[in-house]
């Protein structure tokens, strides 16, 4: 079955609100099908209460639909058992659940590998552990916006007890081979954690074929709430993990003197949880479920290639990713002629130094003005910004709703750009 | 551009900067960064009997926040440091006579933040 | 003005969804009104986006509405500015900021000042520091479940770094006065935590006159969606603090080396943000202004009078906590007959150890079959537990939706209960 | 109280505990208590030929807690221990007859792991 963007449109509300809106920002936050918005309203309306310690019935349903979301992503991402799945905020919550938990257990000189097309948030909460003597190391990434994987190799040594990467960059839209990266740290005794923010929305992702330790996704990248996100991992790794967050719900007992924690994943979920994000994140999962996961990575993979017939069109255009979309997720960044990054000593050697380029700030705001909405920025990711020798990007991103007209719709919008911005 | 969004004169000074350069021996300078967007600005400035003399500036960035850090310089020279520091953010996006959202505003205001930052230092 | 709980209740749908429900677990969490319900699809349905980053008009949309919530709760509370209301999930991930965050200056022996009444939430972020050598001290409860604040005062001494201390009990109801806590703190130099996940919902707060270092609640407890929660603190304490998640928004600048922060607040608001949550939040507080928070309290501290007059109808009915409604928020403990904790050696000796008391459990089950939503269980306060000497309680906590009628028709039901389960 | 929630068998052994109490020079006991409520069981038990020849309980808790734990102790006497871990979450609520939500039922299943837990250990 193949996407029919314009009839899927028709389930989200926000675009009979803004018929012309072109949404081309997925990449950091896509948009809620009624299904998903009337799942949370339905909750509140009908069964909204505390889980898990209510004996009225409520409070039985409520735990049962908080129980079953949490079965629906384990079936959904492949895992063995709900008790893998953590509902979290977001990745970047997940990935910091990480690096507190498991940087316990590291030791000065200790090393923890990343990659250079890393978002901020599978780089920081590493950069945490710098203080203790963690030692943080970068597989390089390619002239071809690819991971170079012999570097990755290399890198992985005696002393790397962690290596964390992610499956598809937000910034480039590369897919990286993470079950054979697993497979590469698995066999060097090193925990893999899958930054899979932008791939598990947009493909079929299964936990046990990529045979990693870890791995973190948010909902409200696949058309679910904010506020919901989801940790898997490895159940006997989970189960030997310290706890995170202490508080009510995630304890066995409690007296004045100590505490047990509570079995996994409760283990890890402390206080009040977003019930109401886990019920609109399944019924999220129920929608790409009756697309298919596979027919949106379809679609995606037709849009890039939509896009790589007509780039040319544009003048002083520069795009930022493998040029195979096999080899690509639905991300599109680019930039209009040179986007330099400061250089006080070389800025200030010329009176010209503001180039015929056009900002990426100044793209999106044209593009705004014909209700197309562009991402432009670092991307949360300002050290590939550097590796890529630019400031920052415009970046388009398509998803299940989007076709072919918008973005043509798009380039002639950045064309009528160009010739505004040279006048 | 459209002037809902820009006009004309911010258009103007980011096509052809004012004040572009370095201040020799300058009685402050600064660089600031716009972190949500990467714009930076620099300035470095002279300031003799509590009054700024001189200014320039270099950058990188969108046409507001560029635009905007030449229409500063312009703005500033002459002023007294306590004038500068008088200036709201409120006054200069009037100025600039743009409406922004929060997020693009921040672009507008970058290079008045950073110039009260170098002239609030001891040292001028 | 007056609560009046008939016409509230039709704000909320679903007390029309249940026209029997008697909902009196609002303690746990509360329900939600249409407006606040509408408030968070109208979001989805017109401006959906990531704030603070996109240039386009419905993130531009969307972070004024964010950042108008922050502004709203910090007048709510009297902050002296938004830039000391950081966003967070819970009351529980507040405390666990706090915890890790202070938690890194501390050094053996330096003492942590909690109450004996605290919930789990405001007990195991504390103790996980015992492993750093931390001592955690508890100020003690008086026989009348009061807190001894000379108690309080005598284990206030030069090693007490950080004091962290509920204003209302969720068990007991019992008010503490926060503002002479904070202020003994201050004067010996002590860090001063407020646990307001009881109060801020209930009553009128203000931070300053409080004149606390911190302040946490959660927007669930106040007819909030689950998800959000909030953090007060001083300005220049949270500028000195290291951050505690990293990611994305959180950040200054970022290369391969190394990190620097964003400002206050946003500095602990790492990765992307439950948007709707603060939207929702935003609009709960509106509600709960127009009835004014004093006029929650006075309909509070009616409803515990109204309990006080009939509960001597109720045989062997126990209750908990301090005997003056003035003292007291709208909590009530109670148990029918003695509920004791376990006691291996004393229960062996005894064949006939299940006295004729109700258990909570069977009790809250049976009050179900009345449609009446009552909890019962350990309250996420066990060492407080083992004080009363209880294992466990039943605990009615009605809000603003709640009357007289429908505590009658409880104790009614509870007068039933007793009938059956003494046949 | 109602059918519909306990049934009259739950609710007399609720009453009326059998096989409560310790016994002497136990090959296991156990202590469990489910962390949501604060129910208690204590079983102890004697295992010969691996077979469960004697069993006690005593316990503190609700209806549903305590009459199952008795229920189990005669459920189990004279059984093999591999026919106890044979046991189903499923098997056993229905030998008690009552449908739960997944909160309550972890008051009925309370009994039925800690048994299992004490017969995998190693000495018996
Ligand atoms: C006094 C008190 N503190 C903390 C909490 C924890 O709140 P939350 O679960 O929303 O984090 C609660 C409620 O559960 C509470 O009553
Ligand atoms: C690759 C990648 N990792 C992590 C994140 C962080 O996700 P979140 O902000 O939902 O925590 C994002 C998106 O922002 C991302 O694109």
């Amino acid at each position: 079955m193949s996407v029919n963007p314009e009839r899927l449109k028709k389930d989200f509300p926000i675009f009979s609100n803004n018929p012309d809106l072109i949404y081309l920002d997925n990449a950091a936050t896509t948009q809620k099908p009624s299904s998903v918005i009337r799942a949370v309203s339905d909750y509140y309306a009908t069964i909204n209460s505390n889980v898990h310690r209510g004996v009225y019935k409520i409070s039985e349903e409520a735990t049962e639909m908080y129980e079953g979301s949490r079965k629906k992503v384990s079936e959904f991402i492949g895992a063995r058992e709900p008790a893998e799945i953590v509902f979290l905020r977001n990745t970047t919550e997940a990935i910091n659940l990480l690096s507190y938990t498991l940087g316990r257990k590291l030791k000065k000189g200790d090393e923890v590998l990343l990659t250079e097309m890393e978002h901020h948030s599978n780089l920081v909460p590493w950069y945490f552990l710098r203080e203790a003597g963690i030692v943080i190391k970068f597989a390089k990434m390619k002239a071809d916006f690819t991971l170079d994987y012999e570097d990755f190799q290399d890198k992985l040594n005696t002393r790397t007890v962690i290596a964390s990467f992610t499956e598809v960059s937000n910034v480039l839209g590369t897919i990286n081979d993470v079950r054979e990266l697993s497979n590469m740290c698995r066999e060097n005794s090193t925990i893999s954690i899958v930054d899979a923010a932008q791939s598990v929305p947009h493909m079929s992702v299964d936990v046990r074929a990529i045979g990693c330790d870890f791995l973190a996704f948010s909902g409200h990248k696949m058309l679910a709430p904010a506020g919901i996100g989801v940790l898997y991992g490895r159940k006997d790794l989970l189960d030997r993990m310290h706890p995170f967050l202490g508080g009510g719900e995630m304890i066995g007992e409690v007296d004045y003197n100590g505490a047990t924690y509570a079995d996994v994943p409760w283990k890890f979920e402390a206080g009040t949880q977003n019930v109401e994000g886990a019920v609109g994140l399944s019924a999220a999962i129920d929608y790409l479920k009756s697309i298919g996961m596979d027919s949106v990575r379809e679609h995606e993979r037709s849009m890039i290639d939509h896009i790589f017939k007509i780039m040319d069109t544009i003048g002083d255009l520069r795009q930022f990713g493998p040029m195979d979309s096999g080899k690509r997720g639905g991300v599109f960044s680019f930039n209009i002629g040179d986007v330099k990054p400061f250089d006080l000593l070389n800025q200030s050697n010329t009176k010209f130094a503001i180039s015929h380029s056009i900002h990426p700030h100044d793209l999106a705001a044209f593009l705004d003005r014909n209700n197309i909405a562009v991402r432009s920025g670092h991307h949360c990711a300002m050290p590939l910004m550097g590796r890529m020798g630019v400031s920052s990007t415009a970046r388009v991103s398509p998803y299940i709703y989007n076709d072919e007209r918008e973005l043509d719709l798009f380039f002639d919008a950045l064309s009528n750009c160009r010739k505004e911005m040279a006048r | 551009m459209n002037d809902e969004v820009y006009t004309e004169i911010l258009l103007d000074h980011y096509r052809s900067p004012r004040n572009y350069g370095s201040v020799e021996n300058p009685s402050a300078q600064i660089t600031e960064h716009n972190p949500l967007c990467g714009d930076t600005v620099h300035f470095s400035l002279k300031v003799e009997g509590g009054k700024i003399v001189d200014i320039k500036f270099v950058g990188q960035g969108c046409s507001i926040s560029q635009g905007a850090a030449s229409i500063l310089t312009e703005l500033v020279k002459g002023k007294s440091v306590a004038e500068v520091q008088a200036i709201t953010d409120a006054d200069f996006l009037k100025i600039l006579g743009i409406r922004l959202g929060p997020n693009r505003e921040k672009c507008a205001l970058l290079s008045l933040n950073a110039l009260k930052k170098a002239i609030s230092t001891k040292n001028v």
